[in-house]
């Protein structure tokens, strides 16, 4: 069974409500080491067999198509979460 | 996970045969919450010890939450004051999922709140989630499309940093899942009390309308009729207790991690809900049942024991999120979101062909039988085969003891005097305390809570927060429709038990009434400590006692609802225990919605008629608790005739177009409730109170914070007034004008009490607004 | 006139719209978010609610849906499409118009009556309204924001297509306060307030909302003639 | 400037009601490779300066603390954006 690693953040020009939410929150709990924070997606997508570049190359699509939108986030990377952490988008 | 399943495979399996080979077995009935006896009582109606499932079964099925062991005996209450006349309009009863009430044209509504406490603690925003998420199944399983819900939070202490984190989480969580599946919320309460800590209580109410013809009952009838199971899938929520049962069976390949907790799926329940909806209109279903607490068990035992028949199940065709769960914990699976449905073989394509269209998973289990017991089978090997009614009714019965608390007396001897309790002396004292007990946290505005719920959603929302109840239209056509309130007072219950339980019942019909309604049933969510504590016990017999003879004296029959017990943070009886909390939800019927009656006035020139009569009554009463911290007396005196004739006068006026407002008064009296007409559209009034003062004996201070019962102010126009008065003579009912609604042009509006003080609605509405977003931003 | 109402799977205000529609004067048509077809409506509502729970993003999953392969090629003939919360958030995850709805910035849902700056009367779903007048309609949402980038925010405004704007505190983020737009072409309009909770007396708090369903019956005939 | 990113997603036994709505509306939309889908969050905190061990254990806190709800979620890793993508938690 292999799995797949989807990685979408908000567009760094694009408002982020929830990152400032939590870049607020941080030094009232004494973080005070954060300057600034955004929050994005993480997908996992479980695949029957093995990771075949076919596979991935679906996962890029949906990543492209319904797991981000364009106009407010950028997919950051799509991997192989067995091939170890690798960024690649 | 495929190492369980070959587990079973294995012969590990406990099935009937393997329980009647080994009767020496030793089984953990004590880790499920079984006593010594219950478990003996098992093995004698089986006649053998009870397989890993059976035992199961009947440990959830016998627990105080699903059995009502201490509350049954006090429960049976309510028949005993069931009059002929109370049950004219009663189409279904206690004992059902839900009671049903005819309200005319044709049309039924059916309701009913329930708690979700602890998992609300535990988890808040999931907790409350799935808390609205069960009562809206009840209501679906009767047959009924769900109109509106309504919540009823309580809360410690509002600066305690605990209550902090259950707020928020609370409060969108009851928002996130009622917003989401479309239902407007239209009215609670939020009440915050240190003996709420650690222990809030979050009861949920949901009300449904449906035909005569469409009422549905929890039953399976009909040998051959096909048992289905549809809706989300069976995960291992909910199950604590019984993994101990698992891992007795499976010890080798002990079962995957089993959820802390239950998250909930709105847009699942949504889907579900007009996918019930179309199969009911089809007609397609002889008897559903919601899967709530004890899931599988529940349902499968309810539905058998109330059919004409027996059931067969076979437990290996449930669809399952988490494959590794055991045969028990399928049983056991508190999974939301999944409804079981009796179905003909005739129907049962066109039943599939239902559930696909709205993409709802759905799985035939099984059969009604010509036998007269559940069987249950796993993989083809029986594993549960019992008499489904001692599992679902025969339960325990206890007569646990009860007494009057020894500190009762003194806690009832503990008046409030004006010796004892510093009350203002000067009209800018006075004004300064109205401005702080508008601030208060029991009586600010809720606006931010009630802000993040949809109100609007369906369209037919008459009413809603903050006036005295919610009210939406059940018919189109005719504008028929129902109005209610949840109302509950656990100060005054603490200091009398049955009057604080008869308090939130006049409260709640006085609310319906206000709006318009007819006062027609009523549904109870019993919010107690331990049963196991005598004192506790006797708070729970005589709220239960107060208000059945309430509901007798107002002609209004109790429908069903809840029992929660356990409710508190230690061991120490009690003095842990939370206010003992008796939540009443009355519900009334307007032939036209579009009658109803606002609480806040929106003209000037209208002249304020006060309602009844005010005596000193301060004990419970929020002045005392927000300015003193103190809780002690006796709570307001209950007058079941004049509330009866109060609310016969109010729905009077609405009927007939007397009145253009109206404001029941209740916690923090007559200021408050002229505060809250003041703020509601932003017209003022000018008040005069002196011959209130002299009339009833009291002060200006009495006049305007003492909790007196069967009072309401109400807004009349001048075209009106002769009409309102004569009646009101006529009836018998004390009124009196003490103002009227008031906006200068071009002037700012204020709440001016004559010759005493006058504050600005500006400053007022401040005070009134701060005090959450303060706590909770 | 008939127009069709969408139904998505946890669509909620799909019957608040289709009784709109009715009170204006029009037929409603019930279409089904499995359909590739709009059976000839004249002008097409996508209602509020939660379609698909909205678990990824508002009206993501909704506008892969058949029946917006259908909406989306009528709106290119002209066909007038009106967008309510949800629906605008389908009508922005479907191209059809720019921009995006985030989460409230208050990180709140929020349940209001809304009051709104009508800033263009020329559409086809606000001709009945005054340009430069107020309404106040329900506005109830969780990701209510509407983002875009400097330039398309200086498009929207240089062009007019800023429909309605709110009026005092920003509810929920929007920015530069925009409640509502429009398509060059004017017959798509999408907005997040509810005017189909303001249609009725003695339900919401005024009928303001009627207005968007009224202007339709003259626009939507004669976008479909063209 | 560095920043470190952080993952966490909802438990394994834990309904992901988000997972479960992507992972019916893929084959829809004709990627057919996936049979399960979890969706969880990735935060990204920036620093004015250099990721130090202890901003790392600032960031490890706050995972476990503000970003991650116990109950239901697992933090998945915390880690160093620069220090390339090693899983660490
Ligand atoms: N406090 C109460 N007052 C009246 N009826 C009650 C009360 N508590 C429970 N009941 C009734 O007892 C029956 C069983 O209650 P419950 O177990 O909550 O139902 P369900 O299984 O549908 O959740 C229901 O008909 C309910 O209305
Ligand atoms: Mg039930």
């Amino acid at each position: 069974m292999g799995r797949v690693v989807i990685d979408v953040m908000p567009k760094p020009e694009i408002l982020d409500p929830q990152g400032k939410a939590v870049v607020g929150a941080l030094p009232r709990l004494g973080f005070d080491a954060f300057t600034g924070v955004r929050q994005g997606k993480r997908f996992e997508l479980e695949v029957a067999g093995e990771v075949t570049p076919e596979v991935l190359a679906q996962a890029r699509a949906a990543a492209e198509t319904l797991l981000s939108n364009p106009v407010i986030e950028d997919v950051v990377s799509v991997r192989d979460a067995g091939a170890g952490e690798v960024a690649s988008a | 996970m495929s190492a369980t399943t070959s587990g079973h495979q294995a012969g590990r399996l406990d099935t009937v045969s393997r329980a009647e080979a080994t009767p020496e077995r030793e089984q953990p009935w004590a880790a499920l919450g079984l006593k010594s006896d219950e478990y003996d009582r098992i093995r004698e109606i089986l006649g053998r010890r009870p397989t890993g499932a059976e035992l199961a079964m009947y440990s959830v099925m016998w627990s105080e939450h699903c059995s009502y062991k201490s509350s049954k005996v006090h429960l049976k209450v309510f028949g005993d004051h069931l009059t002929d006349a109370m049950k004219t309009s009663l189409m279904v009863g206690i004992g059902e999922n839900a009671g049903v009430v005819d309200i005319g044209h044709d049309w039924a509504v059916t309701f009913k709140v329930e708690s979700h406490n602890h998992p609300s603690f535990v988890e808040p925003y999931q907790g409350a989630a799935t808390g609205v998420g069960g009562i809206i199944r009840d209501i679906m399983a009767m047959g009924a499309r769900p109109i509106a819900v309504m919540d009823s939070l309580r809360f410690g202490a509002i600066d305690h940093p605990d209550t902090a984190r259950v707020v928020p989480g609370v409060v969108s969580g009851v928002g996130g899942y009622g917003n989401c599946i479309g239902l407007p919320n239209i009215g609670g309460e939020v009440v915050f009390d240190p003996s709420y800590q650690g222990n809030p209580l979050v009861n949920a109410l949901c009300v449904g309308a449906m035909k005569h013809a469409d009422v549905h009952l929890a039953n399976a009838r009909g040998v051959g009729n096909l048992v289905v199971l549809f809706g989300a899938r069976t995960g291992g929520d909910g199950i604590g207790g019984v993994s101990v049962l698992a891992s007795e069976t499976f010890e080798d390949s002990g079962p995957s991690k089993r959820p802390a907790v239950q998250v909930g799926d709105p847009f699942q329940e949504k889907v579900l809900i007009e996918c019930c909806l179309d199969l009911f209109s089809a007609d397609l279903v002889e008897g559903i049942q919601d899967l709530g607490g004890a899931g599988l068990s529940c349902a499968t035992s309810e539905l058998a024991s109330a059919g004409d028949g027996g059931m067969l199940v076979h437990l290996d065709r449930v669809p399952l999120r988490d494959p590794s769960l055991s045969p028990e914990e399928i049983l056991m699976s508190e999974s939301q979101e999944r409804m079981m449905a009796v179905v003909t073989p005739a129907n049962i394509d066109a039943f599939l062909a239902v559930t696909a269209k709205w993409d709802v998973e759905a799985a035939v289990l099984g059969e009604v039988t010509d036998g007269d017991h559940l069987v249950v089978q796993w993989h083809g090997e029986t594993v549960v085969d019992v008499p489904p009614r001692t599992v679902a009714h025969d339960g325990p019965v206890y007569e646990r003891p009860y007494a009057r608390p020894a500190s009762q007396d003194a806690l009832q001897a503990d008046v409030p005097t004006a010796e004892r309790l510093a009350r203002p002396g000067t009209d800018e004292e006075l004004r300064a305390l109205l401005l702080r007990m508008v601030a208060s946290p029991n009586l600010c505005s809720r606006a931010w809570v009630t802000d993040q719920y949809d109100r609007y959603v369906m369209g037919g929302t008459a009413l809603a927060t903050p006036d005295d109840a919610g009210v939406v239209r059940v018919d189109e056509e005719t504008g028929l429709g129902v109005a209610l309130s949840l109302d509950g007072n656990g100060r005054y219950a603490k200091l009398d038990p049955r009057t604080g339980a008869q308090l939130a019942l006049v409260e709640a019909y006085r609310n319906v009434s206000a709006a318009g309604a007819t006062p027609l049933a009523v549904t109870d969510c019993l919010n107690f400590g331990s049963p196991e504590d005598p004192g506790v016990m006797w708070q729970f017999a005589e709220a239960v006692r107060g208000l059945a003879v309430g509901c007798e004296a107002l002609g209004v029959p109790v429908t069903g609802g809840n029992v929660s017990l356990y409710n508190q943070t230690g061991d120490q009886g009690l003095d842990s225990a939370v206010l003992p909390t008796p939540v009443i939800g009355v519900l009334g019927v307007l032939d036209d919605v579009r009658r109803r009656t606002p609480s806040g006035w929106k003209v000037a020139g209208q002249n304020l008629y006060l309602l009844g009569t005010t005596r000193e009554e301060f004990g419970g009463s929020e002045w005392a608790w927000a300015e003193h911290g103190h809780l002690g007396g006796m709570p307001p005196a209950v007058d079941f005739a004049a509330e009866a004739l109060l609310g016969d006068v109010l729905v009077q006026c609405s009927r007939d177009g007397l009145v253009d407002a109206a404001h029941d008064l209740s916690d923090g009296g007559l200021a408050q409730a002229l505060v809250e007409s003041v703020l509601r559209y932003g017209v003022g009034a000018r008040v005069w109170l002196d011959e209130l003062l002299e009339r009833d004996g009291v002060d200006l201070f009495t006049a305007l914070f003492s909790e007196s019962t069967a009072r309401a102010v109400v807004a009349v126009p001048r075209e009106e007034e002769v009409r309102f008065t004569d009646m009101c003579t006529a009836r018998g009912l004390a009124h009196l004008r003490i103002g009227v609604s008031d906006a200068e042009p071009g002037q700012e509006p204020v709440l001016d009490v004559q010759g005493r003080f006058s504050v600005r609605l500006a400053e007022l509405s401040a005070a009134h607004t701060g005090t959450l977003p303060k706590h909770f931003g | 006139m008939r127009i069709g109402v969408v139904t998505f799977p946890g669509s909620l205000d799909d019957g608040d719209a289709r009784r709109a529609v009715r009170l204006a004067g029009a037929e409603p048509v019930a279409l089904w978010h499995a359909d590739a077809d709009l059976h000839g409506v004249d002008a097409v509502v996508l209602p509020g609610g939660f379609s698909y729970g909205d678990y990824l993003r508002c009206g993501a999953i909704a506008s892969f849906a058949p029946v917006m392969t259908e909406v989306v090629a009528a709106a290119g003939r002209g066909v007038p499409v009106l967008g309510i919360c949800n629906g605008f958030q389908v009508l922005c995850e479907s191209h059809l118009l720019p921009g995006a709805l985030v989460r409230n910035e208050a990180q709140k849902f929020i349940c209001t009556d809304q009051r709104l700056l009508v800033e263009n009367a020329d559409t086809a779903w606000t001709s009945a309204l005054t340009a430069g007048t107020e309404i106040t309609v329900p506005l109830k949402n969780g990701e209510g924001g509407f983002v875009a980038d400097t330039e398309t925010l200086d498009r929207l405004e240089g062009e007019g297509r800023v429909v309605f704007r709110y009026v005092g505190p920003n509810p929920n983020g929007s920015l530069r306060g925009i409640a509502g737009i429009t398509n060059e072409r004017g017959n798509v309009v999408g907005l997040m307030p509810h005017p189909e909770h303001a249609v009725e007396e003695g339900f919401g708090p005024t009928t303001d909302g009627l207005a968007l369903f009224t202007s339709v019956l003259t626009a939507g005939l004669a976008a479909v003639g063209a």
